[in-house]
């Protein structure tokens, strides 16, 4: 049977997320070999950069390219989770970010709840790789995606001389997950 | 004590601009010159075209007007044409005035309306993420000049003399308080005139061109401003690279909405009316 | 009898002078062929009514400074001809979006491009309505003689403070240029609209763009102390940008939907021998007193034509011509284009009947003796 | 309007609600009375403040506000 | 597999990769959202391609260097979005009088006026049309994936090349900033065309508007030693200006007939499910990715829904959605505006059947679900 | 004995202007610079606007574009940007260049693009019958300025040089061997250069300014001209009225195709090609 | 029974012929109060001036204001005679100047030779005012306009300080006309 | 080119199709060898005519020619 997998990243402008989206889609359709699309809703500006970037995974041919039953929404703060709960279909999963979120949404979805900005700042140092501390989470989540074929997307789309930090928030966003499994 | 709040429509802040911008602070010297003069909020027009700048009027209690690209002096025109009463203050960007709207600001300078003009000059294009602007100096890097600029820049002031502007100043954002001093000059002076603001973008300039955060970039204005006086017995090259500021050009012009009320007062005198 | 107030004057002066008429103040404009009369005329005669007549360094600066005069609070129009009117495109949709009464008369003249700068045409009908971007009303109107010019710039001011909806005055170059008869009404006979509100307001509580019964929100002028915000983004009542769906979608509805609330007091029709016709014929403009003659031709030869002839271009007579799908045999539509007015024609008689076209590009007036042998071939 | 002859301290106002964090208060006070706290600007020093209002003049958020009763 | 020649890139990239491919040379630009990406990434690779890449002061000046750089030999193109494509109408008008080859890229974004600037629309289809004054031919295309924009921007190219008609390529905002997969074709397998004629022609002896059998003159550009002239004026054959109304009329028929006489060649729909279908879609660019989501969803509950997906938008396909007026019961059209094709559509159909519209002007796309909603409720 | 018929077309004469117009001495002092500069035919292309002066490249025998008004220059840039070796000339009127077309001249003059532009300034719209011009002189008529013009005028050649332009130059129909001179040197000249010809057009504005016809225009212009050198010891009174002719300004600076080719060669170097 | 009387005035711009057929428009509607339009067709440019000059006369509404079948056509030049005599109806009449045309046209119509630019040069000492000695010859042949509101349209029409000169003009024409015939 | 040391008389030239009779050349000319006649140029006196060509640079429609088979 085909599937179709749906995720949105969303918060703020500047927290990456337009990146983290191109590199789930890169790490499916590139390395996984599957369709993927990825696409974003700006402001009222361009300049301010999307605050939600949506990834469509499939094994067919993607025909609408944004979410409409969410699998997985990342919400890193509490104005996306208020907003787009709602479109997470039954049984998928929301990541929040821990400390960012305080009120938790309720419904027939998983809540997860994990401090990716804190982890990348106090762990790498850099605030800045929170999104790749987020794919680390939704890596383990989701299972769409190889791990492997996001490291190799990882690698190619962070800046130049960035990857192995890179690489270091991704790990550190699976091991996240694996501890609050 | 001043207070900026009077100004303000407190329901649409914070202000869009980016942490580090340097819009704000010329806003705020332009209200502090607003306020100087003590003119009504009935009384001022404040028009603009668009750009990170010309979203400047919609956070002020004023008549605000944000136009289209490029042509905010053709509507403000318009205003100052049929109501000489009102202040009529144009908030422009570099790319806003001299790229797309190069045309009608020679024009409104030669036709010497009084308008003042407060230009946003940060060197880009800052709203549609950063691409090279008219005033984009020579090899710097942009999105859409990524070898560098190979083209030369305007010097918006002296193109403004030369069109026929009567009064022509510039004022860095780092010397907020010339800036208030120049502008309040700019809105008295009857006739065409142009404050240019040099303003950081720190987000689609300062980055690309590793110029730093908006702090860096007020400190670069702060180390390379010259009084107009001294740039006078400066040379060229010394000038390099430097930002003259004061007032640049204050002279008496036929202004054109006097001259057409002459007209005006002419026939309404004459009591002569056809039709 | 010849009175005091009966003159020969042309297309284009009877428009400056019906604009006089109709209280236009404010007058920015670029000189083009075959329009300049318009823009010369009032360029003598604004001063001495304390207007304000301007020329502008071109098209766009010109339609900017008519847009600026109307908030203001002037009635304000300028004067184009094809290149200048595409030119004029991206500011007209702006009046569009703000809901800033202007009026734009466009003396057609041959195109695309340069085309035939003193020749006739017709060819700018599609342009007046589809010309600038994104989903937007607009009005345009066509008259086929001085007379009528006079009374429809007059109309077209008065539409467009009542709607808040630009009006575009198509004329063609010969009834910009056509020398004829205008006895002038009295000055109070004439209807002149005024913009719904010109008070003084206080301070804030003025909501620019509230949605009321007729769509349309009372306006007020800049410098009447109601300080509020104009603006071509999306915006919400109050005049300020939003990015709230509902209230775009509100707005952009409210917008497109102020012409079908009105459709009827704006859409005017004349009709001639339509009663029996059998062979009905479409036409605007200049091109309407060739198929008249026709018409008069063909009805002295005992042949039942009629004519239908709006007067109003936009929004189209649709209703007034499908009434008529049934009775007649044919239709024809003369135009000075490549059947701009046909296709709507086709289609506000649903193909019920053939619409036959008469065409003409080459900068001559359509021949009433050609509209004649058509009408002849037909039965 | 009053003047009266007590010195009191000047009380500085932040708004947290638009401070952005860009630090040009910090940067140009000349007494070093601020300082940048959790991406928000913080009084650090009240006493050494002057009441200059060089911070308040470049702020470009309107998100600082030095009120000297004094003046 | 994933080869190197597998990336994944958004429309605007894929539409300057495509550009790229089709040989295009020259770039002139003003930015704007959301197409800015196109002059971004051709402003990296023109230069490394010997190309010309130049940012214009504004659209206006950025149709005119393009125009330029066509006469001078380039293949050429410029990309926009509403705001920009309404300045650019007057020289559009003049691409389509001089028949110079050019290619406009508009990535739709939500109107009238500055409206929407980050969210998508199709609003502008009728404007493609119609924009500029005159009667005029034009081609419009619209894509609907990633790949489909590479390959159209190619063909906008082959087309503007082969008939000296500008093509408009429309993207709306969804289509310029989606990213997805490309797998670039081998280079030998693109389909390239080339201006008929760039050889050093002797002399005068080259009829710059010469009436071929195709209706197309073959172009020779400036400095390749045919020294004549092009003007916006009508012109005769020779490309001088004439008032012979028989030359007019032959220059303006050819200049529109290029299109019927084209039309197949030009002319591209792809069909889904359509055989059997009882109610017929129609849907371009991003939405026909709503609606074939719909059809797909209709048909696995065994609704007889169907898709006709115009990959030409103008000349519009009114034969091949003609072709299946009696077939279907109903029409469904999702538009991001307020119908514009829709209307076509029903005279297409010359109103056989009712078509519904279902039309969003939001700045959000039009969901799948209701579109399937509305296949349910006709069923 | 120069033989202007060779660069005719002839089957196009006689020439569409008026009796007295000026524009037709401009065009054979160009003619004469051509000459003398001994470029091929095919290797010119002339591009103009819409005006009288506008329809002068359709009578010469080069690669001649006329195209919409007031866009000369940008037609010209993408010609010049893609086709470098062809001498570029661009003939425009003092409406079509600085009205409609005076952003893409200022911008023109910014890039300092290597366009030659012959600009015809008669001080009026002639083509569309002698309406009022940004270079119409203050308080003088036009049949849109019926009680005198109330708006001030540009000085081009000044606009020009603050707009960047490496060449700039004036002179008028009346001395017609200065202008061969000036349009020989300006199309010498690899930058952007201006050659402001001062031509009389008699029927839209001699006769409604009663200055006569074209010959009393031609000998105000003989009058009232003052070679710049001299100009230069005169003070702004003693220039009123006063056409001051001769090379205004003659100086390096960086060319934008150029620059451009400097980048291309650096990536053809660098045999640098990706997709 | 109603009427239509078509004018065509042609030569070449200069001729003063829009301003010749504006007058018989205003004779006609304004003093004689009938209907009359008066229309022109332009060169290329609008500059030049018209060449072709069309007066329509009736006593009812006019519904196209351009000529069919011309009852009256003045041609001041040869060109301008060749171009248009195939316009003129049965029985219609054609005035052509007298020296320039040499080649006359032959058909079902009069043809009178009238020297109405040498008369103006000659007799009234201003060529320009030939417009106004040809309005004379129209005024006889036609008859469609009175003479007295002929003349009260040309004082209303002509430059302030001429009016006498282009009465005598008008005089002239009317003579010379009587002369012929 | 072959110079001949005889001194010829110069030979001017007029295009009667082109020449609008704008008197330019008349009145520009030092040595008035030009005159106006029903509104065209004639030539009124060769024998004065320097061959300066004065003429021909300022008529401003390609109309008059002057040949100085000297030069
Ligand atoms: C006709 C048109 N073209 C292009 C744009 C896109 N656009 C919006 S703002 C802008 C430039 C802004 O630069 P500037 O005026 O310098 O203002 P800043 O944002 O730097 O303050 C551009 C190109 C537009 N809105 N309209
Ligand atoms: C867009 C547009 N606006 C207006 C015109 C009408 N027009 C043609 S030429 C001209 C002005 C000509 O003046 P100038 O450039 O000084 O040339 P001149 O005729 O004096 O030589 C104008 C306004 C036009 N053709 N296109
Ligand atoms: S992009 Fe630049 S100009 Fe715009 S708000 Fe940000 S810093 Fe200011
Ligand atoms: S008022 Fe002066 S001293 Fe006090 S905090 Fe601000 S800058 Fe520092
Ligand atoms: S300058 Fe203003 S916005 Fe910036 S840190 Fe200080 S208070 Fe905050
Ligand atoms: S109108 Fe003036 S500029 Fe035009 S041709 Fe006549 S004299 Fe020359
Ligand atoms: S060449 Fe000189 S002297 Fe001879 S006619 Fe001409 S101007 Fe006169
Ligand atoms: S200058 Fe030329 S056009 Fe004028 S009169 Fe002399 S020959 Fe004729
Ligand atoms: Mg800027
Ligand atoms: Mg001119």
């Amino acid at each position: 049977m085909s599937f179709r997998y749906e995720i949105r990243l969303s918060g703020e402008g500047g927290q990456g997320l337009v990146l983290a989206g191109k590199i789930l889609a890169e790490a499916a359709a590139i390395y996984d070999d599957l369709n993927a699309t990825q696409s974003q809703s700006y402001g009222p500006e361009a300049r301010g950069g999307a605050s939600r970037s949506e990834v469509i995974i499939s094994d067919e041919d993607i025909d609408y390219p944004k979410a409409v039953d969410i699998d997985l929404l990342l919400a890193l703060t509490q104005e996306s989770v208020d907003k787009y709960y709602q479109d997470v279909k039954e049984d998928g999963v929301i990541v929040v970010d821990e400390d960012n979120i305080k009120q938790l949404p309720t419904g027939p979805f998983k809540v997860h709840k994990v401090p990716v900005i804190r982890l990348a700042r106090e762990n790498l140092g850099r605030a800045l790789v929170a999104n790749i501390v987020a794919l680390g989470v939704i890596a383990r989540i989701s299972k769409v995606v190889s791990e492997d074929a996001l490291k190799k997307a990882i690698e190619a789309r962070v800046p130049k001389g960035t990857e192995e930090l890179n690489l270091k928030a991704f790990e550190t966003g699976m091991k996240a997950y694996s501890e609050i499994e | 004590m001043f207070d900026y709040e009077q100004y303000l429509r407190k329901s649409k802040m914070p202000l869009i601009w980016c942490a580090g911008c340097g819009d704000g602070i010329v806003m705020k010297a332009m209200l502090r010159a607003i306020h100087k003069l003590q003119i009504a909020k009935d009384d001022i027009c404040m028009v603009s075209g668009i750009g990170c700048s010309s979203r400047l009027p919609g956070y002020l209690d004023f008549n605000t007007l944000h136009t289209t690209h490029g042509r905010a002096i053709t509507f403000a025109t318009g205003i100052k044409m049929v109501k000489p009463e009102l202040h009529v203050i144009v908030i422009t960007g570099d790319g806003d005035a001299t790229a797309i709207g190069g045309n009608h600001f020679i024009h409104a300078a030669r036709r010497n309306i009084d308008l003042t003009v407060i230009l946003f000059n940060n060197h880009i294009y800052g709203m549609t993420g950063g691409q090279v602007s008219p005033t984009t100096p020579f090899t710097k890097h942009a999105s859409t000049a990524p070898y560098g600029n190979i083209e030369n820049p305007f010097d918006i002031s002296g193109l403004a003399a030369a069109a026929g502007a009567s009064f022509v100043a510039r004022a860095t954002a780092y010397n907020a308080i010339q800036l208030e001093k120049l502008i309040q000059k700019a809105i008295e002076k009857k006739g065409f005139s142009v404050v240019e603001a040099m303003t950081p973008c720190p987000t689609t300039y300062g980055r690309r061109n590793r110029e730093g955060t908006g702090v860096d970039m007020l400190l670069y204005q702060k180390d390379n401003s010259v009084p107009v006086a001294k740039a006078n017995k400066m040379d060229a090259e010394e000038l390099q690279g430097k930002i003259v500021t004061g007032v640049l050009v204050d002279r008496e012009k036929a202004e054109c909405r006097q001259e057409y009320q002459n007209l005006l007062d002419h026939f309404s005198k004459e009591g002569e009316v056809d039709s | 009898m010849a009175t005091s107030r009966t003159r020969i004057l042309s297309g284009n002066e009877a428009c400056a002078e019906g604009a006089l008429a109709a209280g236009v103040r404010f007058f920015g404009g670029y000189p083009i062929t075959p329009s300049s009369e318009i823009a010369e005329e009032l360029s003598r005669k604004l001063p001495r009514h304390g207007g304000i007549f301007i020329q502008m360094e071109d098209e766009i600066a010109s339609i900017g400074s008519v847009i600026g005069a109307s908030i203001a609070g002037s009635k304000a129009m300028t004067a184009t001809s094809g290149p200048g009117f595409s030119l004029m495109q991206e500011n007209i949709g702006y009046a569009c979006m703000a809901e800033i009464p202007c009026v734009i008369v466009n003396v057609m003249r041959g195109g695309p491009s340069t085309g035939l700068p003193t020749m006739p045409s017709q060819g700018d009908v599609m342009q007046a309505r589809w010309g600038t971007h994104g989903d937007h009303p607009i009005i345009a109107l066509a008259p086929f003689s001085v007379r009528e010019t006079f009374d429809l710039t007059i109309r077209a001011f008065n539409l467009t403070e009542a709607f808040r909806i630009p009006v575009v005055l198509l004329l063609d170059e010969i009834i910009g240029h056509v020398n004829e008869k205008l006895t002038f009404p009295d000055p109070e006979e004439i209807r002149v609209v005024e913009r719904k509100s010109g008070r003084k307001i206080n301070g804030q509580d003025y909501l620019p763009y509230r949605v009321t019964e007729s769509g349309v929100p009372p306006m007020v002028s800049f410098g009447e102390g109601a300080r509020y915000h104009i603006t071509g983004l999306a915006h919400d009542e109050t005049g300020f940008p939003t990015n709230d769906p509902e209230k775009i979608d509100q707005l952009l509805r409210r917008l497109n939907s102020k012409l079908d609330a009105h459709r009827d007091e704006i859409v005017e029709v004349e009709y001639s021998n339509m009663d029996d016709a059998e062979i009905g014929l479409v036409a605007y403009g200049s091109t309407a007193r060739s198929a008249r003659y026709a018409v008069r031709s063909a009805r002295e030869k005992g042949i039942a034509a009629g004519l239908i002839r709006p007067r109003t271009l936009w929004p189209f007579a649709d209703r007034e011509i499908g009434a008529y799908a049934d009775q007649v045999k044919a239709w024809i539509v003369p135009e000075m284009n490549l059947g701009q007015i046909a296709t709507q024609v086709e289609c506000a008689s649903r193909f019920s009947r053939p619409v036959h076209r008469i065409n003409r590009v080459d900068g001559n007036p359509i021949n009433p003796v050609d509209i004649l042998k058509k009408i002849e071939d037909l039965v | 309007m009053k003047t009266t002859s007590k010195v009191k301290k000047p009380r500085i106002e932040i708004n947290k609600e638009w401070c952005k964090g860009c630090a040009i208060c910090v940067e140009f006070c000349p007494q070093s009375v601020l300082e940048m706290r959790d991406g928000i600007v913080h009084v650090r020093d009240l006493d050494a403040c002057t009441a200059c209002q060089l911070c308040e003049i470049r702020c470009p958020d309107f998100a600082i506000h030095v009120i000297d009763e004094d003046k």
